[in-house]
């Protein structure tokens, strides 16, 4: 339960300017979702968030603290599984965890199981499907003990159905938990079923160009992907996001 | 009645505690050390009330070791005394172990190397030390030749029956290991003996050294162990089978036969023809020096008289 | 094991056999190089007496083996830790590998006396320069992007070392180990001739100048015998330690 | 480089002074340490005499070194490819490190006599191992990821050697050329012990046999500046060669 | 233009079967998608295909020639992106063709820009957005000069837009050229759009439960994917989907 004010953050690479005077907040508890072209910047912002990188220009405050630059602030899950070849399953989902409490083994190797790795607890990464990977990630980084969690496009390796799976066990442990969590995807659908809102980032260099407040009660059920306010909505983004990609 | 005293403390030291000496070798051990393991095996040294350890220097080379005072004792020779005496180090000869220098120039027969003269247009293996050259230079000139006609190269780590199957004709080795040696191995060998050409180089090699500051201020261990050295040499004089088994008993990794042959043949050398063992005269070593600073091998004058000394020798 | 060594086994058995046989047929002289045969014969003749020796050397070598190890790793440790350092002090290192022991052995005897001191100093200053060569190399050659992942995840300097840095090193390491090991045995040897009562290293010297050329490879053969035990040990250890790969492969 | 250079230059700076003054506050005679004053004073005064002798040097560690590595590149890489090999030779290899230069030197020389060939046979001798080990190491080390997709798209074992294993060794290689060229100076000067008229090594044997011991550390001076050069020369050559790290992380 | 058949293909990692007489096939200029859960094995037919493993029984045959456990008769695109870090975006992309003949950098540097990567050419992979460094695997199995392409969930990493400019690209090429396809995927739109013919692969040991011909005409339009039929063919494949995942 954390409260994240991007001000006026600017980055840029070499002579590329990639940010620029980017404004972003994600409230208490918010579920806030970023949407935007390929090479847009969606990972820079979370890199600046997680202290990789310095900004060029502004201030990244995590509860009202100036965190800009400062490290081990959020849980994140990176775009790329990132994990530790030498270590088990296991070990890799409570690395996290261990930088700064005596890790949960137990609580761990339930959460692998409820993410369908029941079996690959002691597997090595190497052993496994790209999308089994993908999960030992995600994982990771609900086992992280930060209040904010910074997910990018966490389910990209997964199958419709896994993927239905970890949405909705990721609502459920936010509904419980209620975390903020920033949240990076390229898929409308699933942006739109978990978000409380939507920012849409223009193409370089890159700022919010629209923010789209989602209406759905929770909790949400499956069905609401069906319903046409969803469609209507799902359409609306599209068009938003054709618009940028026709400049 | 001064003497007895001295002895009556020396017998109350062996009972009570003995004072610990360190000994360092200018080699690996060989028969140039019989008296000192000699003594160490006799127990000449416990009466003495002195503890010596005999170490061998490796690397580290035994001048400094003495002249730094981590060693007490070492061996040199009359030449390494010499030169770092003029480099100011602190050492002083106090014994020679052999009277007369037993070194010179050895080829296989087949080499037809009979005099100095023979060395011109042969190839000489040395260690590279510009006193080598002068040495030769200086025996070749009494025959009209010059040491410009030979090829001296430096034969590093190899030993003299290596050099000599390729590229070398003639070295410089010490008759009473290397030479015996090659008796041993039925390698006939000419032999030029530097004494048999040249005054001047009859230097002492090998001497027994300590340091000035030993000599200054503790003369009384000096004499202690010269003196248990002296009995040790006397020994090996008198005994020389006995004195080799000694040794190969003391250095069991040494060649027992070349030992025996080695010390049948060196025994009669240490005392040879001077008064008592280890006699050093002053004229040998003037003698030498003047020789090196006339070739350029030194870069001043030696003072002679503070060099060496022979007041720690046993009276006889 | 058994299985894999009989390959370098034969190899040696066969280079054995052609050194036997051009000994014999070139009549090549004893003291030259010796035949296998009469190496073995003095080996087993004379085992009593040079046994202590050896033991001695192993004892040196052990000692001087694993405080080279500690130094070496904890200077690349905190070369890596600090940048600044690094820069300061890695010209030193390689001016450390430019001492000939002929200068240093005066000093070393003047400074610590012909104890066990000099000898130690001498196979560290032999052992902890590959181990900290490689060791720094490893270490700076971490996969970035999980360096990136550590640090986004909070994980401070000194976990960024233990739980990413240094296992990923750990191959690396035992390269650097390897080649230490291997000069560590011969380094001991070195030291010995530093003023030594016992060891090889004497053993060596001893017949060397007494024209024993078969004792002199007697001591060869178990130098190279320590040598293959301590890189058996090392490859040993490094199987067990760097587990996943094999996994990763399989 | 200018700008990072001044750092390790101080510390030495500071150990030059450290040691000078030490010199003369505890009188430290000449023979034993001598002081830096006297070691620079020796090496102006006698340059003219001594140039020869480290022109000799370098050619001879140049030759030597370029050797030793091209023979170290070329095991590693015979073993890397074949794994049969490796296992059949690997202990010889560690073995080689293991013949002492007092047992190798009359061999050589009886064979070679006493010309360049065993000269350069010590410095290759010095030189191919560490190369040759970490190259191994490098060469296995590869990334598994980028093996398969290199086999998945066709690539001959060659073009995986060439376009993958090698430059992914690189690295490692330069940890090994960093090594072994700091050892070549030194092993260069240990091997004119063996048998030269010019070189470092001769000048330091004659120096230190008349008890020079300045003109000993105006030796070592310049085995430390030449080794410092290569060293220097192998770091360029690595920033040169491996420019991918630096834009990673920048 | 090549024809694989795969015939009783069994595969099994340590104790685990993962694939169980698997029969496939794939005609001479056709695009099949296969479709499965994470983990069941996608992958791992693609290595077996290209030779990397061996199969613990089976025939694979390109062209009625047997190519089992035979490499680099097929032009790859892996699931991560496998880009070397020593070489910048162009050399990485003539790498797989640089192993059979000499590259076309002309070519290669046109198809970068086709790829929006034109400011990126000289680039290395690590300055790269994941989804640009997908797009670098993807014209790099493009420009190898085999004729069966295997792509392996190549757009998983890109926004909607890209991935339909991608899509649409790859049908231009396949129309021009008539490789013959295997595509993994998990989008199910992206399926139907792209194939001839989608094969359903089951949970562990993985087989074709089903096979779905794709009845539109080619050329396919943008538009298709809002007919009835499309979204009826969409559920239809949900439903079959669903099924194995409550299994
Ligand atoms: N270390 C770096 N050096 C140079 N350029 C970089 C670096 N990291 C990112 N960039 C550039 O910044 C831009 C944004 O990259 P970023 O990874 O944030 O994109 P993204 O929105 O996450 O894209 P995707 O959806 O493809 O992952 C890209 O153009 C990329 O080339
Ligand atoms: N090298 C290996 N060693 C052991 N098990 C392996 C290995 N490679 C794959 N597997 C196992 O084989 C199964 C199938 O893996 P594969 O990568 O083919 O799945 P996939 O269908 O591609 O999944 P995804 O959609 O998640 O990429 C997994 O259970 C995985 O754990
Ligand atoms: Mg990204
Ligand atoms: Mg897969």
């Amino acid at each position: 339960m954390s409260t994240l004010a991007i001000k006026d953050l600017s980055k840029s690479f070499g002579g590329d300017t990639i940010l620029s005077q980017l404004e972003l907040k994600v409230n208490e508890g918010e579920f806030v979702s970023l949407l935007g072209p390929s090479g847009s910047g969606k990972s820079t912002i979370f890199h600046l968030i997680g202290g990789l990188y310095q900004p060029d220009k502004g201030i990244i405050e995590l509860d009202g603290k100036d965190i800009t630059g400062q490290k081990g602030s959020i849980s994140y899950m990176p775009q790329s599984p990132s994990l530790f070849p030498w270590r088990t399953v296991l070990e890799n989902v409570v690395l996290a965890q261990e930088l700064f409490e005596k890790p949960d083994k137990q609580k761990a190797t339930e959460m692998l199981t409820r993410a369908g790795l029941a079996d690959y607890i002691n597997s090595y990464p190497a052993q496994l499907s790209g999308g089994m990977r993908q999960r030992v990630a995600f994982v990771r980084s609900l086992l992280s003990p930060q209040s904010l969690i910074c997910l990018d496009e966490p389910f990209s390796a997964l199958d419709e159905f896994t993927r239905l799976d970890m949405q909705k066990w990721l609502l459920s442990i936010w509904e419980e938990e209620r975390p903020s969590v920033l949240f990076v995807t390229h898929n409308i659908e699933e942006t739109i079923f978990l978000s409380d809102r939507i920012l849409v980032l223009g193409a370089r260099p890159a700022n919010v160009i629209e923010e789209i407040s989602i209406p759905f009660d929770r909790p949400r059920e499956e069905s609401l992907t069906l319903t046409p306010e969803f469609l209507q909505l799902k359409k609306q983004i599209f068009h938003t996001l054709r618009g940028i990609n026709n400049d | 009645g001064g003497g007895s005293t001295e002895n009556g403390e020396a017998e109350e030291n062996a009972s009570e505690e003995l004072k610990d000496i360190t000994f360092v070798l200018d080699w690996t051990p060989n028969t140039n050390h019989t008296g000192l393991y000699v003594a160490q095996e006799k127990g000449y040294f416990e009466e003495q009330g002195l503890n010596v350890e005999i170490v061998m220097p490796g690397e580290a080379g035994a001048d400094q070791m003495v002249a730094s005072g981590r060693a007490d004792f070492g061996i040199s020779a009359q030449e390494a005394v010499t030169e770092a005496r003029v480099q100011d180090i602190p050492i002083v000869s106090i014994a020679a172990v052999i009277q007369h220098n037993t070194s010179g120039f050895a080829a296989p027969v087949d080499r037809g190397i009979t005099s100095p003269a023979d060395f011109a247009g042969k190839t000489y293996g040395g260690w590279g030390a510009p006193v080598e050259a002068a040495v030769i230079d200086s025996l070749m000139k009494q025959e009209g030749a010059s040491v410009d006609d030979v090829e001296i190269i430096n034969m590093g780590e190899a030993n003299f029956f290596t050099a000599v199957e390729r590229d070398v004709d003639f070295a410089w080795i010490y008759y009473g290991w290397t030479g015996v040696e090659a008796e041993l191995r039925d390698v006939e060998l000419d032999m030029l003996y530097l004494t048999d050409y040249s005054e001047k180089l009859d230097y002492y090699t090998p001497v027994i050294t300590t340091n000035e500051e030993m000599v200054n201020s503790d003369s009384e261990t000096v004499s202690a162990f010269v003196a248990a050295v002296a009995k040790g040499y006397q020994f090996a004089i008198d005994n020389p089978s006995e004195a080799a088994d000694i040794l190969i008993e003391a250095v069991p990794d040494l060649d027992p036969e070349l030992v025996k042959a080695s010390q049948e043949w060196l025994s009669p050398k240490y005392q040879d023809d001077a008064a008592r063992w280890g006699e050093q005269d002053a004229e040998v070593w003037q003698n030498y020096a003047d020789w090196m600073f006339e070739n350029e091998l030194l870069e001043k004058e030696l003072d002679v008289e503070s060099a060496f000394t022979n007041e720690f020798l046993p009276e006889e | 094991m058994i299985r894999k060594s009989w390959l370098p086994v034969t190899v040696i058995l066969f280079i054995i056999i052609i050194w036997e046989l051009s000994s014999r047929f070139f009549a090549i002289p004893d003291w030259i190089l010796p035949a296998p045969t009469g190496i073995m014969t003095e080996a087993l003749a004379g085992w009593a007496d040079y046994q202590h020796h050896i033991f001695s050397t192993i004892q040196l070598t052990i000692y001087g083996f694993l405080l080279g190890v500690t130094i070496g790793l904890l200077i690349a440790i905190a070369l890596h830790l600090m940048p600044k350092l690094r820069e300061a002090l890695y010209p030193l290192l390689i001016m450390s590998q430019n001492i000939p022991i002929i200068v240093l052995a005066p000093l070393l005897v003047i400074w610590f006396g012909f104890g066990l001191t000099p000898k130690l100093i001498i196979i560290v200053l032999v052992c902890f320069f590959p181990i900290a060569v490689a060791t720094i190399d490893g270490l700076r050659q971490t996969n970035p992007e999980l360096i990136h992942y550590m640090k986004m995840a909070g994980a401070t300097n000194k976990q960024i070392f233990t739980k990413l840095e240094l296992p990923h090193a750990l191959p690396s390491i035992f390269s650097g180990l390897k080649i230490s090991a291997t000069y560590s045995v011969m380094g001991a040897v070195i030291s010995e001739w530093l003023g030594a009562n016992q060891g090889i290293g004497v053993y060596m010297t001893l017949a060397s100048s007494s024209f024993r050329t078969d004792r002199v490879f007697v001591a060869i053969l178990f130098i190279m015998i320590l040598c293959m035990l301590f890189f058996a040990i090392i490859i040993g250890l490094e199987k067990l330690l760097i587990r996943w790969r094999k996994d990763e492969n399989g």
